[in-house]
Order: structure tokens, then sequence, then C-alpha cells
């Protein structure tokens, strides 16, 4: 029954402990509605073919509502309407109350990715492993602007504002890959902010974190580049790139953004928009910055402006070495993202 | 005259009731001191209202419409500062806090010096 | 009355004639001729939304890029957003028909402050001109609500919207403070507080939120701009800011600006009912105290915008119960629309088929609404599509079906021509069709899990994406005919006359198109607009020389 | 054609407005509804400060230490004296005597000018100090998280409002200046009434101001 409903509304599967308890008022509420709209719909029409002018008489009949009728009109639907309002409350505060055994999990929304990472764990970027049948509690957190962590499956979504943590928890039923989409517009790339939850077995996910402690994925580290690890000419270099706005739209953080990051781009292969491909080495980075309509990375809009005249050499070579500089490492594991505050003295 | 003789001893009242604030002021009156402190502003408001503002010669529309902005300013602040009120730990802001920007709108953020106009010594 | 000023009685020149020349429109203070300037800019406006709105829905045709890059998408539902809200529908049915029609239907000459009234037309245009100048100039990519902190990071130009929108606002408040003014000190003997008209009384209400309300909206709007000029901090988490305080101020407007644009057109809707079932409303105190009713509770639920924006679960209680609350008023008020039609003579015209399709868009817009305030439900429809289809359904199903049920009601009153029946009620079904068949998908890509604000989509999404696109056409088109019609009906229409409808609502009592000040003589209304058991006892009285 | 016997509901003929009492009515009215208004512009300031002081109780409580509570208090009295002043040149233009409420209205412009001077000195202080809204704020005597919002929030509220007085001493000479060329009297003199208020709301705010930024 539940599932004839489920395809009838084109919802996702259920795939949390939440999703029948959202479904099953949802289920009652469209219910309610397109038996009372009918019912509307079917009074106006029937008013319209039995009282259509020339029928009915044309004298006015005196006529007004009685007031039981009036209160009639207000009660009953204030009492569905409480009724829905207390259900829908009763779930949602169980929602955001996350079970004492749960495990965390801190979630960074950043534009425009998600990150995980897990209290003794490796972080993760753009996947997030979770145990079937164990309460998951999502502390989110964003580093720039609102995003809003979304799991249709799961009939999930709060909000990760920068500056504090909010808190949701969930437990997955079933094994599967979930989208997890953005649902708080960020900027330019919310529609592909997009990453996936990855639902295993307990036993499943054990081994997966086993492995993973034992062998990291490998995130972009934020504080990578720190000054003592550079030339005077990178150091420079990083010095003009601010000043002529290149952070505008290239990240060195390995994140995607109007323009390809820099994180090791030097030596990369890239796939340019016509089909070819390029390595990008000294020729290309000035040419880049010269003409830079020329070679346009394949997945980038053709906005760069021309630099040409506005960077001398001395600067163009400056640029270059800094990019070179950018190569990635392999970090260490990040630190456990605690909230780092206390209570609030109140 | 009758009208002039009122406007002094409203006014009277008026300078008496703002005496009376700032040396509460000096009290420390603890958790007190801000709804005291409202209160005497909004006698002293009121005071204004009626006698400077002509509300106690115009009954109906004008007290109508007085009352409602009071009242949704009340729901205005008192709505927000219940829900903040009930937030649970974690959810207030702990305080500054380095949020990251755009890359390279870091300039957004205007400077931690003073604007050109605004000397500084 | 000193009787030296008699005006003519009989055929006098119409508001259109009355002076010549383009400078008597721009510098006029008749409210008639400043609600028909309205009128023209608020279709141009709609045009413009309109227009944006079909590029948005091509765009999602299919996944990827369509027509548009990401860049171009996220300014392009700004534009949609910030035109049709600040710019077509908060001011569309008061400044034009409100402007029109307040007066005649209480006997007035005029409203309380005419020069204001010129002024708020020119502060509109102007807010209008800025807003328009910064989307487009600085193609400004944050959506409507401009929320902190991306508003204040983005590399856009956001201050002159910031502004423009300002500007429209003061505009806004000019005229609610002339409406009720008017309503108060110009009602016409005999016009007592309960035989006001119903639109009256829905423009009434209308105005106190927008007195109330905008100042507000200005405030935040300023406070932002100060973000971004000073970084002020107040909401910059890293400065100590809370940005929940900006969702907090720009809903406390935003909420009831949704009654803003749907207040009248129930308004208008009451004042149609009555008119073409022949019949007294059902009840006059329950459509009247409904109205107020939801002015008021309107701005007690404007949290119900942030269930998941980490708000406590306290407030999110709270400002569910109280949205329940403004639902009922709507639900008394569809009642009361089929309690009139009971047993009535009713007339099926393109307004009373706009009427239909009001009052069977706005219950399931309104039931969506009490189901997104249902707080676990909102978990998961928040941000999604069910949401725009949501205040889709209110905004364009209802608020739009209104402004055209008004615009081919009084069209005979504004200009004194009648358009092509027929025309319009085939028109009007297929508006309502093409209308259903666009947003209806939108209900189920909600429910799919489509968040809003999306250029590019996963793939799953594709095939209600092209139903709904595929109803924005017809829609586009149904509106297409329109314009067509009615431009013509400009010219050619037949005259009308001076009541073609047969009401009896107090504005049909002067001439179509009225005199330059309203009646040939003071009007004399000793029974309530819309009483049809007792036909033509309302006059003018008759000019003694 | 008779005459109602109550001045409302006006005939809807003739000048607009039937006589001079509905006229007066229906612009008070709109005054009225003006001035909530800007009640309700002012309380969306009132709103942040309340949501911060709940956040930041204890920087908001130790604040009044870094303001300048003399030159606040004295602006206080400077306010509500000229409100006085206002109030009788309204009374004094009620009774015909146009001269006395031209000489009051100008007063009550100095103390409205003088409340502009004393608050100038009063930021010139704090800029002095560093004490700047936001981004700028470099006081180093008072660096608590959520400080800068306190100041914030001082300079905007204050800076709103004396934008407000700077309106009302423009309203008050215009009005001075009409009352000296004789254009109010006894029997017309609603503009000084509508212009009086707007003062009046002026300094109401003000003295809501005052507690919350220098005494508590």
């Amino acid at each position: 029954m539940s599932d004839l409903m489920r395809r009838i509304l084109f919802l996702p599967e259920a795939a949390s402990s939440l999703a029948p308890r959202v479904d099953r008022l949802h289920f009652f509420i469209i219910g309610t509605t397109f038996v009372v709209g009918a019912g509307i719909g079917l009074t106006g029409l029937f008013f319209l073919v039995r009282y259509r002018r020339g029928r009915a008489p044309a004298q006015e009949p005196a006529m007004a509502a009685p007031t039981w009728m009036e209160a009639a009109f207000a009660g009953v639907p204030l009492a569905f309407f409480l009724l829905w309002g207390a259900l829908g409350f009763q779930d949602y505060v169980w929602a955001r109350t996350p079970p004492r055994d749960a495990l965390d999990v801190y979630v960074t929304g950043k534009q425009w990715m998600w990150k995980f990472a897990y209290p003794d764990g490796p972080g993760m970027v753009g996947v997030l492993h979770v145990p079937t049948g164990t309460p998951v509690r999502l502390l989110l957190t964003s580093r720039d602007v609102i995003h809003s962590f979304y799991v249709p499956a799961f009939r999930l979504k709060m909000d990760a504002l920068p500056g504090r943590y909010t808190e949701i928890w969930f437990e997955a039923v079933r094994p599967g890959r979930y989208r997890l989409l953005c649902a708080e517009y960020c900027g330019l790339d919310h529609s592909r902010m997009r990453a996936e939850v990855v639902a295993l077995e307990p036993a499943a996910f054990e081994s997966w974190r086993a492995r993973q402690l034992a062998q990291p994925t490998w995130v972009a580290d934020e504080s990578f580049g720190e000054e003592g690890t550079r030339g005077p000419l990178a150091r420079r270099g990083a010095v003009v790139a601010t000043r002529q706005g290149c952070f505008q739209c290239h990240t060195i953080d390995g994140t995607p953004h109007i323009g390809p990051t820099w994180l090791g781009l030097y030596g990369r292969e890239e796939p340019l928009a016509s089909g070819d491909s390029v390595r990008a080495d000294v020729a290309y980075l000035t040419e880049s910055m010269m003409d830079p309509l020329a070679k346009v990375v394949a997945g980038y809009a053709p906005v760069m402006p021309s630099f040409h005249g506005r960077l001398s050499a001395g600067e163009v070579g400056a640029l270059v070495e800094y990019i070179k500089s950018l190569q990635p490492e392999r970090p260490e594991p990040p630190p456990v993202q605690e909230p780092a505050y206390g209570p609030l003295p109140r | 005259m009758r009208g002039g003789v009122q406007v002094l001893a409203v006014g009277a009242v008026l300078l008496a009731l703002a005496t009376l604030s700032f040396g509460l002021s000096k009290l420390h009156l603890g958790a007190w001191a801000v709804p005291v402190a409202l209160g005497i502003a909004l006698c002293k408001a009121v005071l204004i209202a009626f006698f400077f503002m002509h509300l106690a010669e115009r009954p109906g529309g004008p007290r109508l419409v007085i009352g409602t902005a009071g009242v949704f300013v009340g729901i205005l602040v008192g709505l927000v500062l219940a829900e903040a009120a009930a937030r649970a730990w974690p959810t207030l802001p702990p305080g500054p806090f380095p949020v990251s920007r755009l890359p390279g709108t870091e300039r957004s953020g205007p400077p931690r010096a003073a604007p050109p106009w605004l000397p500084l010594p | 009355m000193a009787p030296s000023h008699a005006e003519p009685s009989g055929a006098g020149p119409s508001y259109l004639d009355a002076e010549r020349g383009l400078w008597s429109w721009l510098t006029t203070r008749d409210h008639k001729r400043i609600g028909v300037m309205f009128l023209a800019v608020l279709l141009l406006m709609f045009l413009l939304g309109g227009v944006f709105a079909l590029a948005l829905r091509v765009e999602l045709l299919t996944p990827g890029e369509t027509v548009m890059g990401r860049l171009a998408y996220n300014r392009a539902f700004t534009v949609h957003g910030v035109v049709m809200v600040w710019l077509f529908l908060i001011p569309s049915i008061p400044t034009a028909f409100g402007n029109f029609l307040l007066p005649l239907m209480i006997g007035a000459r005029d409203v309380a402050f005419p020069r204001l009234n010129l002024a708020s037309f020119y502060l509109y245009v102007l807010g209008a001109v800025m807003t328009l100048w910064g989307v487009f100039q600085g193609g400004v990519d944050t959506g409507w609500t401009f929320y902190t902190p991306y508003s204040t990071v983005t590399g856009r130009e956001v201050m002159p919207v910031l502004l423009g929108v300002f500007v429209v606002g003061f505009s806004t408040i000019l005229t609610g403070i002339n409406f009720i003014t008017t309503v108060h000190t110009l009602r016409a003997p005999g016009v007592t507080w309960m035989k006001v008209p119903l639109f009256v009384w829905a423009l009434y209400g209308t105005s106190i939120i927008q007195v109330l309300a905008t100042p507000v909206l200005g405030m935040v709007l300023m406070l932002v701009a100060l973000e971004r000029v000073a970084g002020a901090g107040l909401f910059d988490p890293s400065r100590g800011g809370d940005p929940l305080l900006f969702q907090h101020l720009f809903w406390f407007y935003s909420h009831p600006a949704v009654y803003i644009m749907v207040l009248p057109g129930m308004g208008v809707i009451s004042e149609t009912v009555c008119a073409f079932s022949r019949k007294r409303p059902f009840s006059y105190r329950v459509i009247v105290w409904s109205t107020v009713g939801i002015s008021f509770v309107g701005f007690l639920t404007w949290g119900h915008h942030m269930f998941v924006s980490g708000q406590s679960t306290f407030g999110a209680g709270a400002f569910s119960v109280l949205s329940m609350l403004v639902a009922i008023f709507t639900a008394m008020k569809i009642f009361t629309w089929l309690g009139t039609m009971y047993r009535g003579s009713l007339w099926v015209s393109t307004p009373f088929t706009y009427v239909l399709g009001f009052i069977f868009l706005l219950f399931f817009g309104g039931m969506s609404g009490v189901a997104v305030a249902v707080t676990s439900a909102d978990l998961h429809w928040h941000d999604t599509y069910f949401v725009v289809a949501h205040f889709h359904f209110i905004m364009v199903g209802a608020s739009l079906m209104a402004f055209l049920a008004a615009l081919h009601y009084w069209f005979p009153k504004m200009c004194g021509r009648m358009y092509p029946e027929g025309m319009g009620i085939g028109t009007a079904v297929l508006i309502i069709f093409g209308f259903i068949a666009t947003f209806l998908p939108q209900f189920l890509l909600g429910n799919q899990g489509m968040p809003r604000r999306y250029a590019d989509y996963p793939e799953a999404f594709q095939p209600l994406h092209v139903a709904s696109t595929a109803g924005a056409s017809l829609l586009g088109f149904g509106f297409l005919i329109v314009a067509v019609y009615l431009g013509w009906s400009l010219r050619h229409g037949r005259a009308a006359g001076r009541n073609p409808w047969g009401s009896e609502g107090y504005e049909w009592l002067s001439d179509s198109p009225p005199p330059e000040f309203n009646f040939h003589a003071p009007p004399r209304f000793p029974r309530p607009p819309h009483d049809y058991a007792n036909p033509g006892v309302n006059t003018e009285v008759e000019h003694a020389a | 054609m008779r005459r109602e016997a109550s001045p409302r509901p006006v005939e809807p003929r003739a000048l607009h407005f039937g006589d001079e009492a509905s006229r007066q009515d229906a612009a008070h009215l709109g005054m009225w509804i003006f001035l909530a208004t800007e009640v309700l512009l002012f309380s969306v300031l009132f709103t942040a400060y309340a949501l911060y002081r709940l956040t930041y109780p204890g920087v908001f409580q130790q604040a009044p230490a870094h303001m300048d509570v003399f030159l606040g208090t004295l602006n206080t009295f400077v306010l509500v004296v000229s409100s006085i002043l206002v109030a009788l040149a309204v009374d004094a233009i009620r009774n015909g005597r146009d001269f006395a409420a031209a000489a009051l209205l100008a007063l009550s412009v100095l103390l409205g000018i003088a409340f502009l001077f004393i608050k100038a000195a009063e930021y010139t202080k704090h800029v002095h100090d560093g004490a700047l809204p936001g981004a700028w704020y470099a006081y180093e005597a008072f660096a608590l998280p959520g400080a800068n919002l306190y100041f914030t929030l001082y300079w905007v509220m204050t800076g709103v409002h004396a934008v407000h007085v700077l309106v009302g001493v423009g309203v008050l000479v215009t009005l001075a200046l009409r009352t000296l060329a004789g254009e109010f009297g006894a029997r017309f003199h609603t503009p000084v009434e509508l212009g009086g208020m707007y003062w009046h709301l002026v300094d109401v705010i003000w003295l809501f101001l005052w507690p919350l930024l220098y005494l508590t």
C-alpha cells in the first residue's frame, strides 16, 4: 500500500527509519487534501450546472450562513490542521533528538563540496559511509555560506550554517548508495554540490573503517602551502595572484571553482573543451594568462579575462613558480573536528 | 493658557523620570535593570504620545494605529527572542569564528583599519 | 455644502477625456489615472518576469546546460523572483485596481492624499528602474531572498537592487497610508464599516500589512547593504553575528508579503463571486473577519520558513501551530465563496471562470501550505520543488487568476468597452489548464527530491521537468492571447454601457468610464453592496440644480 | 444639499474633504500611520539588540563603562527639553501667538543642533578609541567576542536616529520660517502639529536608546 502510494507520488524509496514516519503523515495529508479538493471541485461544477443563470430563479433567495455553520467553517479544518501539526511535531522532535549511542560524523559544507570526518578516523570528500541499523548523528557546519544537507531517500534535511553547529540524526535501514544534495542556494555551483551516502552493513562498515584507518583516503589539506615550504619567487607569485584577483576563480586547495584549481595543476594532463588535451607546463600556463580563450579546459566556461599587458614578465614567472609549488602531498589525516567551544555562560 | 500649564507639568514629569532612570542606573539593579529602565522609558513615551502628540484629543484611528504598531513590535522582538533563547547548545554562535570566504573575495571584508576619511590616532 | 460647486449632471467627459496630452497624465492626481498608469507599468513588469520564467523552464528541459550556463541561470531566476515578487505581485492589485476602485467603492471623490499617491507611483518607477538596472548591470545571483551570508559575500553588485527594493517598499508604504486613511475618513454617508465592499476590506487588510511589515524589510535591506559596505557583522558569523537573525527579520516581512499578494486577490474574488452569482455573500462577517484575521495572524507565522535552518525545536513548534491558524481563515473564505454560489444564478463569464479556477487552485495552494507547515514533512519538502509549486499555486494560481479576473471584470469600468466574451472564457480555461500542467509536475518533482534553484539536475528528474516546461509554454501562450484580445478591445470593443454586469457593487453606480470626480452627484448607499435582493436601491442623488 | 450633523462621514464633494475638522482627522491619521512605520523601522534594530544581548550578556553589561554616559545623558535632557518647547509652540500657535510659536520652534531647532554636536563629539571620541563598527573595530580596551557587535549596534542605532534628528531639524526650520511668514495661525496649524509629532517621535526613540546603550 505504502509502496504504491510512494510510486504514485514519485517519492524515492524510504531508506531511513524517519522516512516511513514522514511518509505516513504525508499520505494522510495528501489523502485528505484530495478528498476535500475533489469535493470542492465537484461542488463547484455541480453549482455551475445546477444554478446556471436561466435555470434558477432570478430573484435572490434571502439566505445567510447560520452561526453554527460559520463556526464549522473554522472549527473542522482547524481540528485537522492542528492534528497534523501535532503529529508532525512529534516526529520532528524525534528527528532532531539524537539517541545517546549515536555514531558522530562531522559534516562540513563548503562551496561546492561536502566533507565528512569521523571522530577517530580519516576525512572523506563527497562520500559519506555509514553503517545500517545504527543511529548516526551529524554535526553540520559550513566554511562559507549556508548549505543544506539533504538526502531525499532519508526524508532528511538540515542547514549547515557557518560559525556554528547544527545537528540531526538518521538511521539507514538498508545498504545502498543514496543521493545527497545541497538544498540551500549557495552560489554558482549550487546545483552540482552533490555527494553520496553509502550505507554498509555494520560488518562491512567496520572493515571499511579499518581499511581507511590503515590507509587514509587523500584529502586536500587546508593548511597546505605554509610560507616555509616555498621559495621567494613562489611567495611573490602568491602576492601577485592575490593582487590580480586570480583567487576569484581559482582555488589552491583542490576545489574546482569558476576556473580549474591550481593545486597539482603544474604538469597535469588537462582535457580541453575542443576534445584535445594539453599538458599544463610553463608554456601553457603563460599562454593561458595572455590568451585565455585559446585553450579552455573542458568543463569550464570561457570567462577568463586576458592579462596581456597587466602582468610583467617577472610577475608571470612568479605566478608560474607559485603554481609549480602547489603540489599535493599526502597529508596527515585531519585532526578530529570537535566543536572547539564549551557551553555558553548563561 | 491651560494647555501651556499642562505641557509644562508633563515636561516636568518627563525630566523627573529621566533623572530617575539615570539615578537607578547607578544602583546596579542586576537582572532588573533592563526591565525597569524600559518600563520608565515606556511611561515617558506614553506621556509624550498622549499629551504632546495629541493622542488624548484623538480617540479612534490614531490610537488604534499606534497600539497595533506596539503589538507588532512586541511580536517581532518577543518571538525572535523566544526562539533564540530556546536554541539548544551548541547552536548559539560562540563568538567570532573563522569563516572562509569565497575564493578571492577575502578583500570583500574591509580591512581592520579605519577608512581613509576617519583618521586613527 | 456650498452649492457653487455644481457639476454637470448627465454625460460629462470621462476621466480619460477630461484632460488631454501626455503631460496631463504624468502630472495627474486623479486616482483613476494613477491606477491606469500603475497597471501599464505592472503589465510591462509581468511581461519581463514571464519571459524569464519561460527561459528558466527551457533551461530545465534537459539536465546539464541547455541554453544557459549556471551563472546565467542563477541570475535569471533572481531576475524572475525579484521582478515578479517585488515589481509585480506585491504592488499589482492594490496599486492598479485598488487605486482605481477604492474611492469609487466608498463613494469618495479621490483618495485622502492625492499628491502622495502620485509620489508613490514615481517612487515605484524609480525603484523599479534601480532594481532592473541592478539585476541587469550587476547580474545579481542571490535569489529574491538575499540570504546572508551569501548576499554579503557574492561578487555581484547587490547594492542597487537592495536600494531599488527599498524605494519600491517606500512606494508601497505610501499607498498603504493613503488607503487606510481614505477608508477611515472618506466613506460616503451611509457606508458604515459593516457596509464597506469586500474588496475594500481586503485592501484595508493589505494596507495594514504593507504599512507595518515593509519598514522592517527596508531596514533589513539597509543592514545587508551596511554589511557589504562596512562589514557591520550583524549577520556575519565570522564577526560573531547570526545569519538566522536575517532570516527572522526577512521573513517577518516576507511571509506577510504573501498575504499582501493574495489578500487583494481574495477581495476581488469576494466581489466577483457575488456579482456573478447574483447573491449577497454567504456570510459577510466571516469574510471581513477572516480578512482582518489574516492580516494579523499572517505576522505570527514567519518561522515556518526556517524549520531546518537551525532554529530551536520550540520555535519550530510554535510557528507551526501559528501557521495552522492562518490557514483557517483561507478555508473559511473558500467555504463562504462556495456558499455564495449555492442557489444563486450563476453567470458563466470570463471573470467567473477565473473565480472558479482561483477557488480550486487556492485550495490546493493553501493545503500544500499547511503540508509544508507540518514540521516533520517540511524536513523533506523544505527548499524543494514542492515549495516552489506550493507558492506558485498561491501566487500564480490564486493572485494572478484574481488579477486576471479583476482585469476582465473591471475592464469595462476602466475603458468603457467590452472584450470578446467567448474568447475570454476559452482563454481562461486554457490558462487554468496550462497552469496545472506546469505546476502539478513540480509538486511531484519536490516529492522526488529535486531542490530549488538548480541549474543542473540528476537525470532521474527529467520527465517531470519536461512535463512542466510543456505546461509553461501553454500558459505563456494563454497570456499572449489575453494580451492580444484585450489590446484589440481597447480600440474596437463594443461600448459597455454603465453597468454591463448588472452588478450591485457601489463602483458601478457611476459611469463607465467614470467622470473626473467619480460621481456626477453625491451617491446614496442605503443598502449594503452586493444586495441583489433589492436591486437598484443605491443611486446617485438626482442633482437638484 | 444638506450637511451631515457630524463632521464624518464626509460629503465626497467640493474640496475633497467636507470641512477643516475632517481634513485634520485625515492628516493626523496619516501622520500616525507614518509614525507607526517609523516605529517598526527601529524595531528591527531593537530586535537585533535584544538577540545579541541574549547571546553576549556579559559584553552588553560591561559596555556602558566604555560609553560617555555624561554626554549621552546630557543629550537626553537636550532632546526632552526641545520636545517640551515644541509642545509649547503648538500650544502657542493654537492660541494665535504665532511669533511666540516661531521663537519656540527656533529654540528647539537650536537644541536639536546641539544634540547633533554632542553626538558628533561622542563619535569623535569613539573614533579615537578605535571603537568603530564591524570590520573596523579596533578598541583594545574592550576586546571581547561580541564587543564589535555592541558597537556596530551603537553606531547603527544612533546613526539612524541622528539622521532622523537631522530631518526633524529641517522640518522644524521650515515650520518656524513658515510660521514667521504668517502661514499658520489659530485657525490653520496642522503642519505645525504634524511636524511636532515627528519631533516627539524622534525624542521617544532616543528615550529607549539611551537606557539600552548607556545605562544598563
